[in-house]
């Protein structure tokens, strides 16, 4: 699998995205740093990872999103590249328009880093094929942003069309989101944004392999 | 050198958790008969130059382009 | 702006913290009366903070050096090797007084600063943590502090990138007037990439690095060395901000450039920033300085040369480049947003010299401005020790309902409701989260290796015993890293006091030293960096004497490592190390204190020889992979400790206790050097039988003390109570306090 | 019912992390002679009753207590 890493000033979490990548694929992904204009060829992957994009000021994600790089991005995902943003990833996609919705401040007003349990809701996608459907997996959490909100007739569409791929379940709902909505994806199926972080679950240091799937039902795709 | 700024409020009907969250600790305050708090931004900015309506122009293409997420946000503008 | 030519009055002497015969000095030193300038130049390099005058002859004391040991004391943090080439830096620092004015930006700033030192020597933070201690619950501010200072120190560390895996909180209405905000990093770095703040070479340009200088805290150095009155209003206006965001780009370009080559010297810039930085490079280097402040990067109109040389911006750094490197280094910069300038060079003249608007504003002779500051050895009393108990004072109370009110304590709850506001897991290395005795974080690009880490000092002991207490938290910080089965390597400490003009108050920190020199040498565990924080009283009421120590050990194979969850049902449990009636020692514990509102007796000794024999006997039984679950004895002694294994995992326990002896010392004692070791081995079986006669045989009494398995803690004839209940009383009181 | 309004914003001299980013970022879309871009809030509150003075003093207090920092942050109140 050919991946590629967007790397913005402020995200934080892309050496762990790196680190998951090379651990499932067996392969270092390719980093893309924010001017970038024009894309290596052939990458079946782009991840953006999380963090603190210039440092959340304005809106998680607002200036990163306007970054050129993120242009570039959405002409691949366009083209039917598979993009999976993270976390501030997620957050980044919806204010660049790849995804519908915002992502509001948890309704403890505080950070939240634990471990959730998600609902795989859509387990027939690109992200989630490994998975079995309704599966239950652990999987940790770490933010400040992560309350999905969306217009009525926009979360109908989301729901109508199995474009809610994760939701948080056993009442682990870690920051008010809209009907436990964990992870979307755009209409075409290959963008999928999610809030938790599968990077930080694959591998027994970690306590458990729970994300892999994510990483490996996307490799299973690029085979 | 012109002087504005712009304010920025969560559109009607989107959820606002701050908001919410201030309401609730006025009331633990013991502020009684508050509500509908909302929260939003204010931006001051200076742009150079003396046209103001070219300034006001700039300013509304600076809102739409970053400093309002206008899937959630209505903005209004100001000037000195 | 004011004029560097204001008149040096005494008023503006005594406002600026300088003694009389501290002036005198100044001018003896210089042979005239000093600038305006100059004057703030001699006060942020004299004050307690930046020099150390009040501590100094006793921090000498303290053992600092070892095999392991690269760089002690003496550098922005502490070095240590831990094998294959790879190093571990650190250091913990206080921001006490900020953080009790400006809560979040007061504790945000405090993690800024540490991270910066960290990788200001070439380390990638990978670890921190955070030592806290807040007033009484109920007094009207503590809130407001708690929820502040947590918020601010995960905004920090979090936005930055490093995962926080321990620290402490303690409330006491001794801290009322004053909070203890003491921060930790550590980072890894290669032994042939540690990079110091001492320049070389003459005629170099001396180069300014990230965020732009405002009137930030102005006067802050000298604040955190001022006793608090009633006018701390006045002070608010010196409050840092601090930006996570520049933080990270910076230790991004420091790492690039020094990659490339292109550092000779590094120094952040922490209290009095460019001051302390600048003379620091050249007095270590033998060099003088020249600075510049019309190059600086500024932020506000109008800044005077004074507030400049004493403003503390945070994410700004000074180096010294080679010049050939020069054009390779603003690409660096420019990439990562930052703004630099070449604010001045080395000379040969070991002057000091500042200019602005083409005027000398300071010359001073730059090696006396560190080496000739004030020494004191200031008069001590020494404490007085409190009379032990009587053997029949023993307050009765029911074992059950004991337990499950200092679980439901402000000090014994769990913190979970501050850990979860810190990313504990980012960077996908750590394997300890906080919650166990140690955090362990994992050293990326090794296979096996991990590191552990840890902070601990017990107030109260130290309040009723200084030497005791600072021996205890040096065994207490070596017991918790032991207890992962980690080799404890070194330590740093962060001594918060109060005012040392007061001989009780320098007894205190006198008797403090000693006993952690006492236990750092015979637990061949030595500081390797420090902090001293005095003045910490409001009103003449100082806070309790609170020398905390952090500590850093080594796992050579992480896939031995113990955590202090049951790891299984029907395991035995040894209770190793204990005296014979496995716990006899109530003074000053936590029983006393928060069920029989007594603080009298004696804190518990330290038999140090003891400490390390057991400690080696417990490191051997993880690493030979029979002791999973591990856990040492401390606040709330046996049944606290026991409790704590069972809502870890879920386990019960059965532990009979002894017959005919009053079991309330037998639970609730705080003994030390004590630890809980649940097998993995068949109490029947022969290996069991060989390992028990092996602690005799080591002069270790480690008896079996009962039996993993069920779902609830049963402890001697107590009644038995469900470990879910244990987890109810020790989860709702943070929650409920913060949230009530 | 009675709306107001309250804007917060930082003192000056007070370090404006966001306002300095969000500055930077106008820059690299292209807008420029933008400079001293400083972020604030506001709040949006209605309160029962009709008595102005009165709400005014309320809100006057809750800023103090609760809406504003006074340590880093200036507020003021408009009235409908
Ligand atoms: N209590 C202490 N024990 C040992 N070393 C200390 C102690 N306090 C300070 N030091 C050392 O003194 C030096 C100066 O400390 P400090 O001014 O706090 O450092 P920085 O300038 O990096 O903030 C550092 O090397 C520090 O490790
Ligand atoms: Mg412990």
């Amino acid at each position: 699998m050919k991946s590629a890493v967007v790397l913005v000033p402020g995200l934080n979490r892309d050496r762990d995205m790196i680190a998951a990548l090379t651990k499932v694929s067996g392969q270092a992904p390719a980093t893309l740093w924010q001017t970038e204009t024009t894309l290596p060829e052939g990458l079946d992957l782009i991840v953006i990872p999380g963090g603190f994009s210039f440092g959340d000021y304005l809106r998680c994600g607002a200036i990163a999103a306007r970054m050129p790089v993120m242009r570039a991005v959405a002409d691949a995902a366009k083209r039917g590249v598979t993009v999976l943003g993270v976390c501030n990833g997620f957050q980044i996609l919806v204010e660049a328009g790849m995804l519908p919705g915002a992502l509001m401040r948890n309704t403890s007003l505080k950070f939240v880093c634990r471990e959730v349990k998600l609902q795989v809701t859509n387990a027939n996608t690109a992200f989630t094929r490994q998975y079995q459907p309704n599966q239950i997996i652990r999987c940790p959490v770490a933010h400040h942003d992560g309350n999905y909100f969306a217009e009525p007739e926009e979360l109908e569409r989301l729901e109508g069309e199995g474009r809610v791929v994760f939701r948080y379940a056993e009442n682990t709902n870690p920051n008010g989101s809209i009907n436990d909505i964990a992870g979307i994806m755009n209409a075409s199926g290959n963008v999928l944004g999610l809030m938790p972080h599968p990077e930080n679950l694959i591998e027994s240091a970690h306590g458990g392999d729970d994300g892999r799937g994510i990483f490996e039902s996307v490799l299973a795709k690029a085979a | 050198m012109i002087k504005a700024r712009v304010t920025v409020t969560l559109k009607n009907g989107v959820l606002d958790p701050q908001g919410k969250a201030i309401e609730g600790a006025l009331g633990t305050l013991g502020f009684e008969g508050v509500s509908g708090v909302r929260q939003g931004k204010v931006f001051d900015v200076e742009i150079n130059g003396t046209d103001k309506a070219k300034a006001e122009a700039d300013i509304k293409q600076m809102c739409e382009r970053l400093l309002a997420n206008t899937v959630i946000e209505n903005y209004s503008i100001s000037m000195d | 702006m004011i004029s560097n030519d204001l008149a040096i009055t005494s008023d503006l002497v005594a406002s600026h913290g300088l003694k009389p015969d501290e002036y005198q000095r100044i001018l003896d030193l210089i042979g005239r009366e000093p600038s305006f300038t100059e004057l703030g130049i001699f006060s942020a390099m004299w004050n307690e903070h930046c020099s150390y005058k009040s501590s100094k002859k006793w921090l000498r004391t303290l053992p600092t050096t070892g095999p392991q040991v690269i760089q002690g004391p003496g550098e922005n943090a502490g070095v240590v090797d831990i094998g294959d080439g790879d190093v571990v830096v650190f250091k913990m620092e206080s921001h006490n007084h900020p953080s009790y004015i400006e809560p979040y930006q007061g504790a945000a700033t405090g993690v800024g600063g540490i991270l910066r030192d960290v990788f200001t020597m070439g380390a990638r933070p990978i670890a921190a943590m955070n030592a806290l201690r807040f007033g009484a619950p109920d007094h009207p501010k503590t809130k407001h502090l708690v929820s502040g200072v947590v918020a601010g120190v995960g905004g920090y560390g979090n936005a930055f990138g490093v995962p926080t895996v321990g620290g402490e909180v303690n409330f006491d209405a001794r801290y009322n007037g004053n909070c203890l905000v003491n921060a930790f990093a550590a980072g890894l770095a290669k032994s042939d990439g540690i990079f110091l703040s001492e320049a070389k070479g003459v005629g170099l340009p001396v180069v300014y690095l990230g965020a732009k200088t405002g009137r930030d805290g102005v006067g802050g150095a000298t604040m955190a060395s001022a006793e608090f009155d009633e006018k701390i209003e006045e002070k608010r206006p010196t409050v840092q901000v601090g930006d996570p965001f520049t933080e990270k780009c910076l230790l991004e370009a420091c790492l690039e450039l020094m990659a490339s080559g292109a550092v000779i010297a590094i120094q952040d810039m922490g209290a009095a920033g460019l001051t302390c930085s600048a003379v620091e490079m050249g007095a270590k280097g033998d060099l003088g300085i020249e600075l510049d402040l019309d190059k600086v990067p500024v932020r506000e109109d109008a800044m005077s040369a004074y507030e400049m040389m004493l403003s503390e911006s945070q994410e700004r750094m000074l180096m010294v480049l080679k010049p050939e490197k020069e054009a390779e280094a603003e690409a660096i910069f420019v990439k990562w947003g930052l703004d630099f300038a070449i604010v001045g060079k080395t000379t040969d003249d070991l002057r000091f010299r500042v200019l602005h608007q083409g005027v000398e504003v300071a010359n001073l002779p730059i090696k006396d401005l560190g080496d000739q500051a004030p020494e004191y050895d200031r008069p001590h009393v020494e404490p007085k020790k409190p009379a032990p108990l009587a053997a029949n004072d023993i307050p009765q109370a029911d074992i059950a309902d004991a337990l499950l009110k200092l679980l439901n304590s402000p000090d014994m709850s769990s913190r979970r409701w501050v850990y979860e506001q810190y990313d504990t897991l980012i960077q996908g290395n750590s394997l300890q989260r906080p919650g166990g005795d140690a955090g362990v974080v994992r050293v990326e690009g090794h296979a096996s290796k991990a590191l552990a880490f840890s902070s601990d000092v017990t107030p109260r002991y130290c309040e009723a015993d200084p030497f005791e207490g600072g021996k205890q938290a040096v065994a207490e910080c070596w017991r918790n890293i032991t207890a992962t089965g980690a080799l404890p390597l070194a330590s740093t400490d962060n001594l918060n006091f109060g005012n040392p003009e007061k001989p009780e108050i320098m007894g205190q920190l006198v008797s403090a030293i000693k006993g952690i020199g006492e236990a750092c040498r015979a637990l061949d565990f030595p500081i390797v960096s420090g902090n001293v924080s005095l003045y910490n009283e409001t009103n003449g009421q100082a806070i309790l004497p609170t020398p905390t120590i952090g500590g850093v050990g080594l796992l050579k194979d992480w896939d031995r490592m113990a955590r202090i969850a049951f790891s299984g049902e029907n395991q035995p449990i040894l209770l190793v190390g204990a005296p014979q009636q496995w716990g006899t020692h109530l003074g000053q514990s936590v029983y006393l204190r928060d069920i029989h509102g007594r603080n009298d007796g004696p804190p518990p000794p330290v038999d140090l020889e003891a400490e390390l024999k057991v400690g080696i006997f417990v490191r051997g039984l993880i690493e030979r992979g029979v002791a999973k679950s591990v856990h040492d004895l401390s606040d709330g002694g046996l049944a606290v400790g026991l409790a704590e294994m069972a809502m870890a995992s879920g386990i019960g326990a059965t532990v009979p206790g002894l017959a005919d002896i009053d079991p309330i010392p037998v639970f609730f004692g705080e003994d030390q050097n004590r630890y809980l070791v649940a097998l993995d081995l068949d109490a029947q079986g022969s290996e069991f039988e060989a390992l028990l006669r092996e602690a005799e045989a080591a002069g270790i009494f480690a008896p079996w003390i009962g039996t993993t398995g069920g779902t609830d803690l049963k402890l001697g004839q107590a009644r038995a109570v469900p470990v879910a209940d244990l987890v109810n009383a020790h989860e709702s009181w943070f929650p409920a306090f913060m949230e009530g």
